[in-house]
């Protein structure tokens, strides 16, 4: 049922690509989300069983049928959980969620900070294209205030949010931005978010050819944090980087260690709990409490 | 082992009290004695100082319910005494303070035990407890076992609790002279029994099922399920995680499943609602989880520490769309068990979503049942380590029982794609009429097996006759106390309410002249499951939805109208 | 006035390529031509490139439904060439460069109109409406003016994309001649009747019964009412929010009615599932909230753009505990504006939750029905300014109907009290059995009126016969279509499908020698609710399960082998 | 049913006093919130009927019991949805909704950054107990890590949610934190909350007496932020406020001025939507729509 057009010129790491057609519309952001984090996985080395993509629903969420990967393509705005449930089961698996604005700063917004807090090990990338995409264009979150949309015909009456500022307080370990019309720079940060043990959270700006086209104003105003000598220990420095406004900073604005939630179970990791064949329970112990 | 056939006591004071503590001790004690025992409790959602109690039956036969009459009473204050009064048989005990004033009441010197072994006034439960149990002259180095067993974990508090106990215990001699009540037998606790409540025997259930990874949301009634995993998180070797929400535990499950472990969890009606979408998710993706809903008393917050049986249809057509579930209905501890486990080896083996749904009454109360035998989970058509297929794997592959071999993620040479859009076997999504009914028809192609499965464990009768009384769940107990001396009176209970048992269900029926529906809520929910499946009108149906159990009596009462008319 | 009787005609393309609009123009072209319309779409969840169309019907008499057969095709790519070419009668249009090398093409200079005109290139799907009116010989005056409507935000856009339709509505003269196709007639659109999709209709039957809030997270396919709504809000003065999921927004709304508004939200099952929760509350705390749940193709996220019947079960059983509830299914768009209408004043009436139940087919097709009348909304038993009982007001009086005179927050001298939880008549929480028996009894007393409702208007029968079809929702539209010429055949059309009016259906079923059941689900949830409520095993049940609705063909195929046996 | 022994002294501002019990455990926080907000509302001179709390499901709920005003006792977690339709069906009415840690930053937790960058115009009191009180004491997200629960008996393994720090990233206009053993001054601060127009967000030490019990020790480390002058304008100072953990700044961390969300319908208020006795509409005009 692929009848998409295929649009911008893309080098795959082919061993991630299920050779599928994207349906995306010509020009859209994710087409540069998918490319780097092909690439990224190659990159690290990773075979295609190891790793495991969790996709929300929206035009985000059809990532899951073009990685050759293990996929769990969930229910809108469930990634977080979902994944976290995966890496606790198997935390030999490199597991990744890709959500849409929508569906991680909307409807599933309650999860993120709990995700952050808990340091799961696991790379969220949110496609934040500023707009529910695959319902045909109405305000989310991100929106910036008074656009018009399918749901916001006089102007979008709320005061986005800021979900770099918000992983930040949050107590994520590590958080980033990227642009999808920068593929090296995104690659790059994939791959730093991917080895970051522990939760990493990257939004990355994806425009929306059809429904929120802003590629030459991001590019306008976007640049890379790193050129301008970010210190990424410093949670003062990455808050005041995540208010700016004018320009557009994009690159890891924190980073810092912590220990990973799977460390609280050593008890229950050899095998872990997803590697474990059902076998018959002495329960003769616990029958003693009953009598 | 002469001595009394039956005992019921009660013990009822304020929340915080230690009224549940005490009423388990009792439990426990007269388990010890020899007695087959039953507990319930009653509270109301509050942490401190709303009335509590709990009964304890004990009987030298099986006990299933409690009737409407105690025969001792400690009351740790005063509003026990005037709540409980009225269906006392022989004594009320109570602390001289307590009893100063009221009647027929024997003033106890509890908080003088208590005082006398330098103990903190709480343990005036204990001193309670010993001092009924001196009155009908049980043997307090039970009891005293027992004291040190419930506080296993402070060693102090239960040595000076179970002194407290024997105190008290000592000066009830003198009165239990004068009462000269019947006194307890001191024989061998049942064989091969334990006293067990719900909540533990579907957890445990599951552990013997292979569980390995649970997360939860507390609610009452299920959250003593979260409590003691937790606990036997360690020993078993379980990740337990207590999430943000209902909504991330069941999606958290769902992901733990797809990666290869057995997984729970738990709630009740509200948060089954905030489940329902995912539900909706695990079948679609055909990941097996398992869901304990235990019912409490509705709609919406409603009285969240009572009981009720009304969220059965819910359960039965719950998330948008159809595909097959197993909805598994224990009726008690033994049978919550059995049910934790086949949910797990049922989730597995049909890679469908199970929910076990049990209710308050269940979930909290205790009964004296056969110790569960040790059990061999089976892996179900599970795929680990390398897949050696000839073709490339595919997640949802079309098979003659519409079950698909299912990869574990890791697995060398398999991608695992599940799909919560409808999909082609190969897990990617698809809008083709063709496949969408043919994926449709895969699924609901398990229904064949799952109906089988239901046909052979979903029914249960006690005993003959042509008056039938079809009930479910705990609501049986009531319905098996009240019909024990009735004749010709089967009694009939449903244990697989989806898919539903017909055919064997109509097999336990034939020969019924009447067919009677007794369950806990108010429009007869199963009656219509009988309308609906077998298009029997039941001749008679008793509904009760106030948050109590059913007594035997009101059972016995109504049912024996049907016998004389 | 005279010219073809019917004309049925598909646009199909590429998503993004205007088939919508342009199937939208053709309809209301063909309306104004004086033709009953019924238009209805198929898309994937693809924003850009998926295959799209859209199929018109038009007849001098009322259409229902379509058949498997078009007329006429404009094809806006070859691969709508390619799935459509088997069911054209007459002919089909597409531009030269896709027509090139395609056998049985009419390629037609549609971007040619499109230059010549200086109009960009998306604007070649108006070319081929004007094309195919002129093979047809209709009246270009009347497509202009279309056009000119329909883009009317834009005038600029509408004047250029009504020149690119007259030119290439004048090239189609010569091809005219040469295909003598039998010409449109040119009459007064149908007196009385609008052309319209059940969402709007729905929305608009809400406005008219007083709707000011409306609370939603978009889904398909039930977002076309936000959009709506919000565009109306400043001409309604309503107020419209978009808030973070479906469980806000229903809570919204539920705080919104509570503080006297007139409320509602919409969404498909997936956002249901999370509404669920919410709707015992309102329930439970007597507050009048509607939800339109437009149904797709499940389970989870399925076909997010296809047609079901597959959730009535779940909505009528929905959220933990037992409360009565409406659920009301329109089949049309003049009964979705009813049920929008009756919706608020149901639920204000009886301060219990209504759900609309409509369909993904309704929700997005097109009919030609009446023009709606103005109705007026009813107030219930609301207090408002001030109150002046006698006693203290209480929110949760219990009265002989159930009903409790339900203030709203602000009136002077009464304090309202909502409570989730089990409550008193002054809305404080209670467990005292007997309080929540009555409590149970009060909520459950407003039955009796509701069934009487149910059983008023919630039955229609079409025709008269000894074979009965029943159906629901949108499903009677094929079935209309298809025992249209048959003889012996009563269709029987359920609306309200809670309650069940089960006294007014066996009245309708009454003399019916066979009775058989059509819905678009797999496992016949209204033949359930047949042999639930009416102990009737259909003889017959015809399901589909694919996304699509029923073409009257299939139907007709299978009611006649009925007539046959 | 009201068997509760009621716990502190209590001078009550007696048209706020439903004149029942609480059954509220002795020497539980919620005693102290109760009073300062009847204490605050009589202080800003409103009438019961002018009042419309909200409550959470937890023991903080109970709040509705015993403040004469109109209530809505809700479901869990879902305080500033409903809070949200009452106060935009009717803004004359004064909303505040009470919460729990449970309540709010579990389940709940969704809701709060949108309501913040809404700037609704309610009233959100925490009762920060660190604790599930009414299921009996499991970890909640601000219970400490490393303490023991019932759902913990190995100790909490998670960081715990900053909740003002999150409030603060979520653009909330009105942040502070009171402490329930301070009735003065948390009246004070139930005040300026309830003046403040626009979200107000009102985080409480709330010591649950029987699970957690922590007065003594917040005693020992509470200190007022306006004893040190705190400037409440200043985002950065605030923050750095908020990220404070051996001592416990209660005040006002920050409050800035924005326009409420009611403001963007000034076309559906007069009268506002629950303020209209339904009337036969005129559809004509859109009918002309449908031809
Ligand atoms: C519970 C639920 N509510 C609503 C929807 C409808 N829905 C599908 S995609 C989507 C929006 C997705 O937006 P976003 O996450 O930003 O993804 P994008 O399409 O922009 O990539 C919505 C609301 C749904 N599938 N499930
Ligand atoms: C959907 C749902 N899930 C779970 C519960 C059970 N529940 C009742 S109160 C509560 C915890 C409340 O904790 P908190 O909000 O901190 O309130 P506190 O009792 O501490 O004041 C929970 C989990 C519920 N009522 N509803
Ligand atoms: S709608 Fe926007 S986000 Fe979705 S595929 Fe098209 S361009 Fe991409
Ligand atoms: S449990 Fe804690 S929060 Fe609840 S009433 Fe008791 S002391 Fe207060
Ligand atoms: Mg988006
Ligand atoms: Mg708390």
């Amino acid at each position: 049922m692929d009848h998409g057009i295929y649009g911008g010129v893309i080098v795959v790491a082919e061993k991630f690509d299920t050779g599928r057609r994207p349906v995306w519309c010509p020009g859209c952001g994710n087409f540069g989300i998918l490319v780097a984090l092909r690439r990224a996985l190659a990159r690290l080395g990773l075979e295609p069983e190891e790793v495991v993509l969790v996709t929300g629903i929206g035009c985000h969420g059809r990532m899951s049928g073009y990685v050759r990967a293990n996929t769990f393509h969930t229910i809108h705005g469930r990634v977080l959980p979902l994944a976290t449930g995966i890496k606790l089961a198997n935390p030999s698996l490199t597991v990744i969620g890709h959500s849409g604005d929508g569906d991680a700063y909307a409807i599933g917004l309650g999860h993120l900070p709990h995700a952050a807090r808990r340091n799961i090990d696991v790379t969220l990338i949110v496609h934040d294209n500023m707009v529910f995409g695959l319902t045909t264009g109405q305000a989310t979150p991100t929106t910036p205030k008074g656009r018009i949309t399918r749901s916001t015909p006089y102007g979008n009456p709320e005061e986005p949010l800021n979900p770099l500022f918000l992983a930040l307080a949050s107590g994520a370990t590590f958080v980033a931005r990227g642009f999808s019309g920068d593929i090296a720079h995104l690659e790059e940060l994939i791959v730093r978010a991917i080895r970051h043990e522990g939760f990493s959270f990257l939004d990355v700006i994806q425009p929306c050819a059809t429904f929120f086209n802003i590629y030459r104003e991001v590019r306008r105003r976007v640049y890379k944090l790193e050129d301008e000598g970010h210190d990424t220990r410093s949670l003062e420095a990455a808050i005041r980087k995540s208010l700016e406004t004018e320009r557009i900073p994009i690159g890891v604005f924190f980073e810092t260690k912590k220990p990973p939630f799977r460390e609280n179970f050593p008890h229950a990791m050899s095998p872990p709990p997803g590697q474990r064949v059902p076998r018959s329970v002495d329960l003769s112990h616990v029958w003693s409490r009953y009598r | 082992m002469s001595g009394r056939e039956e005992f019921t006591f009660l013990v009822g004071g304020p929340a915080g009290a230690g009224v549940f503590r005490s009423g388990l001790v009792a439990a426990k004690t007269l388990f010890r004695h020899g007695y087959y025992v039953h507990g319930d409790n009653e509270y109301p959602s509050i942490i401190r100082g709303g009335h509590q109690w709990m009964m304890v039956k004990a009987a030298k036969r099986e006990v299933y319910a409690h009737g409407e009459e105690v025969d001792a009473v400690l009351a740790l204050d005063k509003e026990t005494v005037a709540r409980h009064r009225g269906r006392v048989r022989e004594v009320i005990v109570a602390d001289e303070s307590v009893a100063r004033g009221l009647e027929g009441v024997v003033a106890a010197p509890l908080m003088r035990s208590v005082r006398e072994v330098g103990a903190p006034s709480v343990a005036v439960n204990m001193a309670g407890l010993g001092f009924v149990l001196g009155l009908y002259r049980g043997d307090v180095g039970r009891l005293e076992a027992v004291i040190r067993d419930v506080f296993s974990k402070k060693r102090e508090v239960a040595e000076v609790n179970a002194r407290v106990a024997r105190r008290a215990y000592e000066y009830a001699a003198e009165a239990a002279g004068e009462l000269a009540l019947e006194p307890l037998s001191i024989g061998e606790p049942p064989r091969g029994k334990i006293v067990i409540d719900g909540n533990s025997a579907v957890a445990l259930g599951a552990l013997a099922g292979g569980l390995s990874f649970y997360a939860a949301y507390p609610m009452t009634p299920a959250s003593p399920i979260l409590h003691l995993l937790a606990e036997l998180q360690k020993e078993y070797g379980l990740v337990v995680v207590q999430p943000e929400s209902e909504i991330a535990a069941i999606n958290m499950v769902t992901g733990a499943a797809y990666a290869g472990a057995r997984a729970m969890t738990a709630t009740s009606g509200g948060g089954f609602s905030l489940m329902t979408e995912a539900l909706g998710q695990a079948a679609m993706t055909e990941t097996p989880v398992v869901i304990v809903e235990a019912m409490r008393a509705g709609p919406s917050t409603g009285l969240p520490t009572y009981t009720s049986q009304a969220d059965l249809r819910f359960v039965i057509h719950a998330s948008q769309g159809e595909f097959p579930r197993f909805v598994l209905a224990p009726g008690d501890p033994y049978e919550a068990y059995m049910a934790g486990f086949d949910a797990l080896n049922l989730a597995w083996k049909y890679q469908v979503p199970v929910i076990v749904l049990t209710d308050k009454y269940l979930a909290e109360g205790y009964w004296t049942v056969d110790e569960p035998p040790r059990l061999e989970p089976s892996e179900g058509k599970v795929i680990r380590g390398e897949y050696r297929g000839e073709e490339p794997y595919k997640r949802y592959k079309i098979t003659p029982d519409g079950v698909s071999p299912m990869a574990i993620p890791g697995t060398k040479g398999a991608l695992v794609t599940a799909n919560s859009s409808e999909h082609g076997e190969d897990g990617y999504g698809s809008t083709d009429p063709e496949v969408v009914t043919a994926m449709q028809d895969k699924r609901f192609r398990k229904l064949s097996g799952m109906i089988e499965e239901a046909n052979g464990k979903g029914v249960k009768t006690y005993g003959g006759g042509p008056l039938a009384v079809v009930t479910w769940g705990s609501t049986k107990n009531a319905v098996l106390e009240a019909t024990r001396d009735m004749y010709g009176v089967r009694v009939v209970q449903v244990l697989y309410l989806s898919p539903f048992p017909s055919e064997r269900l109509s097999r336990e029926l034939e020969g019924a002249d009447r067919v009677l529906v007794v369950e806990a809520n108010k429009t007869g929910q199963l009656a219509s499951l009988l309308r609906e499946h077998l298009l029997l009108e039941p001749d008679g149906f008793l509904g009760k939805y106030d948050g109590r159990p059913f007594t035997p009596e009101e059972v016995e009462e109504w049912i024996t109208g049907f016998m004389e008319g």
